[in-house]
């Protein structure tokens, strides 16, 4: 291949890898919001949550973040319920306002709370058995993002699949639909959105522990995830995981490619600016029902 | 059941708070300020009006450091080192350094400093409150700080109106001394020395028969990095430098292949960067995952040199080259380096670093002029100041002293040296004659270490 | 001169029509009862004639006017208001303040639309609660609050979607009773009904839908004995009992 | 008879402090604080128009804010027009911006609406870090101007011109929300913000009234960035395009209570010092535990009263008529959802 066509495949597959990223953060988002209509502004910070978790399965009892990603997803679904709980179900009849509001400043709190206990140092781990990289015809792929895109992509698979084949997954999707009808049902929506915040976090989860493996860790990684995550969500309709998995591989792809092909330090404006295009002329995102 | 709810709710939010807490400080890396910094605080506090009185034998000088949020953890080196240089000043040493051998200022029959702390979160507009309140409330003599050049414009700009002393010790942005402002004061070198301070080594690596024509100039585009790309284009051309890719990108992002494509495909060149370090790390990440080996990385310090540079990339941050203002190692040229890092370990259980040395530097070079003003009389501080003439053996800093320009007020005798990671640590490599370590140079392939 | 008019106006999602080529016309003055099993697109009539959903062919007239297409509040603004099946209160806001944001369309200014608000909350027995929130309302409630509101709106014709649906009898008689006194003032009325023995005795007359076309178009007593509408109405009975 | 002069007594009392205040407490940090609150009682009064009354949250609102600190800015640093000529440029451009911004964002539902005002807002902050004619990154630095004269609209010696001018701001932005709430619009918009399709079957123009809105709030932010500019004396888009200022002007709203007038106010007054004070009092000790605090605050203000502040007052208010006409008609508990006819 010529140097320009290695450049080109070689931005592409960059692009792809970060796009699965995306993509997987963005399943969990727009699970909740399809379930109960709440944005969950805190996201990035549990995935922020979630990376250091792995960071301390890592350091102290030395579990390969491999390994860590069942247990961090196990512990993230746990804290998606008690969130739940705790804070969301007070706020179920509240003015959208409020909805907004209480997710937000969960995400003030633990943003700071990270960053007054674990201090803003940068953290990372060092060796796992994902380290390393992968060379195809003088393209590289950085054996840790790949695990994580195919992670990303099995757990993507494995949440739609439960929804489609499995009972509660019907209730799950039904309670999205129309909470009266799934009441009626004797679905109870409760346990529905519950359990969806549990998924949630459990996705998220997931994403944390495998992004653990190649990005560094400190309290403000959320926010740098997260915004992507809310323009996949829209991009790819409210509510819709396959909507907001295959936007999150639109906009790695284009912020990569974008970047290569124009300017660098407007990757964000090419973003944001597709985004508003599409959502102008289909409000509902690309996948988005009603 | 709503109160029952409510109660719950407080008692288990609650007892998540101290879970998390105690596993926090089980953590390595929890922040803890020095206790005498609360002390302090304490007193600063009530304080305040009072002091104004007593200044006779107590002159408050306010300093002003981003304490917490997210630049908190350099914000109290910043800190420690100010309070220091304070004690130095305040009681006995045996220190070859302005004041220390004496307790207090001898000219004002040896008044103590006391320093106010004031906490600017990162942010211009509450630097400029923190200027407002320590010139006002506390009736400070004179300010040191802010670090961020940002914070120092707006903070110095309010010191500038209250006619008070500005003297800041760690801000690089050239644009602060071209304000033609009256009373400040700058001792680091800036960022147009550091540029121009690249293209000299570069010189004299050609002179050294290595073949270094092109450079590429990657920057983050804030306040400073934009500053720093500018200066490097500037100087580019009048070294003769052709400048073979020129990217601004912006800062915290997560994922900057693009970039690191745009470098490959403008080929072989000495990589200028500069980068805040969650960019630095991760940019480095990318260099080594797409395989990209320019002939030097040479960064304008910041991320680089930040602690978390080393740590988090262990032995892939090697080799790297990156101005700095000062570096450990040169106390083997320069053994006064030595005594004060002992005393500042043994306090704060690290070494100084870049910031630090810069901020006890500021400070003293502060004290000497309160004291040979002889008054806590703003004006006649300016003029003591303007006077400062610190020989090059009395600082810790590789400078050739400290003088100020009597227009732009800025330091004329200060200079920048070049540090290369060799084994995790930092190594004078340039200038050659401070040089503590042989330069590695090309910047080897990642293949091949 | 027909008041309103509706010509082979069909609406299709995504393929299966709700509405198939209906055709149908209302006199001044009369009631009409519109009425027909679940499912019948009665709700969806409703949405394209008053300009929820844009009709996927035909026409609607209202006053010898071309009203296709308009958006809803141009089509009030026209003239014709509407209450909805589920009930959309404005819960955050009083039962006065409710009925004055439907006055407002034709006083502006805040006493006048006060005025005309407390005048519709008397007509629609409301006026005692003119200070509850309405949220805090019974169904009953709301639905009448839904009322007022429209009627605040001075319609010449007016859309009652479900208007006694889940009301209890004597509450339907109230309501039955506010109507007929519409009816007096010369409001014109179209009411969308599941239950048939509510309109029977209400309407002049009764249009009947089922699956997404007019099955029936005649004077209440011969649609009690219209085949087809029984037979609709029975399967409906069978599937309601199922 | 005394008792329902209270309000207004209560009222007038305020005012005549807040006259007086820079006389009583020249202390120019305390003067500072206080105009702060003030400036951000009239950010979170400007949001409360789109966000509190008609109920689209905009977490987009530093752009009128920036767009208004640099315009003047950009026409006193290049022409030297006087800043209050920018003021007025600044709320024009504004206008014109909120305008395009709104057109089609109105026809999002909520959430989407949220997230297209973040995004228009990181659009506007990389633009500006890129726009060299607007000093990018860097930034403006105002020229320091001594005589402290009006026309210059800065002032060295003393703060009380500035505190005058923001409290002037104030009262005008009040009387805006005032008008509004006291006027056809008010009720349009609330009716917006509870039911949309209510509203449109109500022949209210939905898209129209929100834009009424959104240009008003955008117009009045734009002249509170100019007012930040002269008062800073630097402008940089670090500094007003940051999200955490669009954020902060919807939180200042919400905790005092969205969709009043008071609201917003209060909310300053509680927000504002509490901000400045912890970061005197625990400068260096716990750096930023008092945002842990906040991030509590506003999850705890959103759980039990999402009516803020306000709210308080008013169920407080409303148990004493209760108690007052013991006669009220018996309020009827709310019927479920299930009842609401089949779907």
């Amino acid at each position: 291949m010529s140097v320009e066509t290695t450049l080109l495949v070689q931005t592409l597959v960059s692009g792809l890898l970060i796009g699965f990223v995306f993509a997987l953060i963005s399943v969990g988002l727009t699970l909740i919001f399809g379930v109960m209509d709440i944005v969950n502004f805190a996201h990035g910070e549990h995935l922020m949550l979630a990376m250091y978790f792995t960071y301390w399965l890592y350091t102290l009892w030395g579990v390969d973040p491999l390994y860590a990603v069942p247990v961090v997803a196990g512990l993230l679904f746990l804290l998606g319920v008690l969130t739940y709980r705790l804070v969301i179900r007070h706020v179920l009849d509240a003015p959208m306002l409020a909805q907004i509001f209480v997710t937000f400043g969960l995400m003030v709190f633990l943003r700071n709370l990270a960053q007054l206990l674990w201090s803003e140092d940068f953290r990372r781990i060092g060796d796992t058995l994902v380290t390393g990289r992968l060379e195809l015809f003088g393209i590289f792929i950085g054996t840790p993002q790949l695990v994580a895109s195919v992670g990303a992509a099995l757990t993507t698979g494995a949440l739609y699949w439960f929804l489609k084949n499995t009972r509660t997954g019907w209730a799950l999707e039904a309670t999205a639909e129309n909470k009266e009808v799934a009441g009626l049902m004797g679905i109870d929506p409760e346990r529905m959105f519950a359990l969806a915040w549990g998924l949630a976090l459990a996705s998220v989860g997931v994403a944390g522990a495998l992004l653990a493996t190649f990005n560094p860790i400190f309290p403000e990684v959320g926010a740098v995830f997260v915004l992507v995550a809310y323009v996949a969500v829209a991009l790819g309709g409210f509510g819709s995981v396959t909507g907001a998995f295959v936007a999150g591989i639109i906009i790695g792809v284009v912020q990569v490619m974008g970047g290569f092909l124009w300017e660098p330090r407007f990757k964000t404006i090419l973003v944001y600016g597709i985004y508003l295009g599409i959502v102008f002329i289909r409000p509902q995102g690309l996948f988005g029902r009603r | 059941m709503i109160r029952r709810s409510k109660l719950l709710f407080t008692v288990v939010s609650l007892a998540v708070v101290l879970a998390v807490m105690v596993a926090g400080c089980a953590a390595p890396a929890a922040p803890g300020p020095a206790p005498s910094a609360q002390e302090e605080t304490a007193a600063q506090a009530p304080a305040g009006s009072e002091a104004a009185s007593e200044a006779v034998n107590e002159i408050l000088v306010g300093a002003i450091y981003p304490l917490s949020g997210s630049l908190a953890a350099t914000g109290v080196d910043l800190k420690n080192a100010v309070e220091l240089a304070t004690d130095i000043v305040n009681n006995e040493y045996d220190l070859n350094l302005p004041l220390a051998k004496t307790a207090g200022l001898p000219n004002m029959g040896g008044a103590k400093i006391r320093l106010v702390l004031g906490d600017h979160e990162a942010d211009p507009e509450k630097g400029a409150a923190e200027a407002e309140r320590l010139i006002n409330n506390e009736k400070v003599a004179a300010l040191v700080g802010s670090y961020n050049s940002a914070v120092t414009a707006t903070a110095s700009q309010v010191a500038e109106r209250e006619g008070v002393p500005f003297l800041n010790p760690e801000s690089t942005s050239p644009t602060l001394t071209e304000r033609g402002f009256q009373w400040f004061f700058r001792t680091t070198p800036y960022d147009k020395l550091f540029a121009e301070n690249f293209f000299q080594f570069l010189d004299e690596m050609k002179a050294k028969g290595y073949d270094v024509s092109n450079v590429a100039i990657l920057n983050e585009n804030t306040l400073w990095g934009t500053d720093v790309a500018t200066l490097e284009n500037q100087y580019a051309e009048e070294y003769g430098y052709n400048v073979a890719a020129n990217i601004p990108y912006e800062a915290n992002a997560a994922d900057v292949s693009s970039e690191v494509q745009k470098l490959k495909a403008a080929g072989e060149a000495v990589l200028l960067q500069a980068s805040y370090v969650s960019d630095a790390i991760l940019y480095m990440q990318t260099y080594k995952q797409l395989d990209y080996a320019p002939t030097a990385i040479i960064a304008m310090d910041a991320g680089f040199v930040a602690s978390e540079f080393v740590e988090t990339l262990g032995d892939d941050a090697n080799y790297i080259l990156s101005r700095e203002v000062w570096a450990l190692d040169l106390a083997e040229s320069k053994p006064i380096i030595k005594a004060v890092n002992d005393m500042y370990k043994e306090r704060y259980g690290t070494n100084m670093n870049g910031n630090s040395a810069r901020a006890f530097t500021g400070m003293l070079v502060l004290a000497d002029a309160i004291n040979r003003a002889g008054s806590t009389d703003p004006a006649a501080i300016q003029a003591a100041l303007m006077e400062t003439d610190i020989p090059a053996d009395q600082i810790i800093m590789p400078w050739k002293g400290i003088r100020f320009d009597p227009e732009t007020h800025q330091n004329t005798l200060g200079s920048g040296i070049i540090v290369q990671i060799l084994d995790g640590e930092y190594k004078t490599v340039w200038p050659f004659d401070l040089a503590s370590a042989e330069i590695v140079w090309p910047f080897p392939k990642w293949s091949e270490r | 001169m027909a008041l309103f008019e509706v010509h082979g106006l069909t609406k299709t999602f995504g393929g299966l029509a709700a509405n198939r080529d209906i055709t149908m016309r209302v006199e001044q003055g009369e009631i009409l009862g519109l009425i027909g099993p679940n499912g019948a697109g009665k709700t969806t009539f409703f949405n394209c004639v008053t300009g929820f959903y844009p009709p996927s062919a035909g026409s609607v007239r209202f006053q010898d006017q071309e009203i296709t297409g308009w958006p809803p509040e141009r089509v009030c603004q026209a003239g014709i208001a509407r209450t909805f099946q589920i009930v959309r209160v404005l819960g955050d806001l009083t039962v006065l303040e409710n009925v004055m944001i439907g006055a407002f369309l034709r006083h502006p200014r805040v006493p006048d639309a006060r005025r005309k608000a407390l005048a519709v909350l008397e007509l629609t027995g409301l006026a005692d609660r003119q200070d509850q929130m309405a949220r805090n309302l019974t169904i009953a409630g709301k639905k009448r609050l839904e009322l007022a509101r429209a009627l605040a709106t001075e319609p010449t014709l007016l859309f009652l979607d479900e208007a006694m649906a889940g009301l209890n009898p004597s509450e339907i008689h109230a309501a039955v009773a506010i109507v007929r006194r519409l009816q007096e003032q010369g409001i014109t009325i179209v009411m969308v009904e599941h239950v048939m023995k509510v309109v029977m005795p209400l309407a002049d007359r009764i249009v009947v839908l089922d699956s997404g076309q007019v099955i029936a178009d005649d004077v209440p007593e011969r649609i009690a004995a219209n085949e087809r509408v029984i037979e609709a109405y029975l399967g409906e009975k069978y599937r309601a009992a199922s | 008879m005394l008792r329902n002069r209270l309000p207004q007594l209560a009222l007038v009392a305020l005012v005549l402090f807040l006259l007086v205040f820079p006389t009583l407490f020249p202390e120019p940090f305390l003067l500072r604080t206080m105009i702060l609150v003030l400036l951000w009682s009239v950010l979170g009064l400007a949001w409360n128009i789109i966000g509190g009354y008609a109920g689209q949250v905009s977490f987009g609102h530093a752009i009128f804010f920036g767009l208004g600190a640099y315009t003047s800015t950009l026409l006193l640093n290049n022409w030297g027009i006087s800043p209050w000529l920018g003021m007025l440029g600044g709320a024009l451009v504004a206008v014109i911006v909120s305008a395009i911004i709104g057109w089609p964002s109105f026809r999002l539902a909520g959430h989407y609406f949220a997230i297209a005002t973040i995004a228009a807002g990181e659009i506007f902050a990389v633009l500006f870090r890129n726009l060299k004619w607007a000093g990018g990154a860097v930034g403006l630095y105002l020229p320091i101007v001594r005589g402290d004269r009006l026309v210059d609209f800065q002032f060295n010696e003393s703060k009380a011109m500035y505190y005058y001018i923001v409290l002037g701001m104030l009262v005008a932005t009040a009387l805006v929300t005032y008008w509004i709430e006291r006027t056809r619009m008010g009720y349009y918009l609330k009716a917006i913000r509870e039911d949309p399709d209510a509203a449109r079957s109500l022949g209210i123009n939905v898209t129209r009234y929100k834009l009424y809105a959104m240009v008003i709030s955008a117009a009045l932010a734009a002249m509170a960035g100019t007012f930040y500019a002269q008062f800073v004396l630097y402008v940089s888009p670090k500094t007003v395009f940051p999200l955490a200022l669009s954020i902060q002007m919807a939180l200042v709203a919400i905790l005092g209570g969205t969709g009043t007038l008071a609201g917003p106010i209060i909310g300053a007054a509680v927000l504002i010092p509490m901000a400045e004070y912890t970061r005197v009092y625990l400068a260096g000790r716990v750096g930023g535990l008092h945002l842990v605090v906040y991030g509590l605050l506003i999850v705890l203000i959103s759980i039990y009263q999402p009516g803020g502040l306000m709210a308080l007052l008013r169920n407080w208010q409303h148990r004493r008529r209760q108690r007052k006409l013991a006669q009220a008609a018996p309020v009827t508990a709310p019927a479920g959802g299930m009842g609401d006819g089949s779907v």
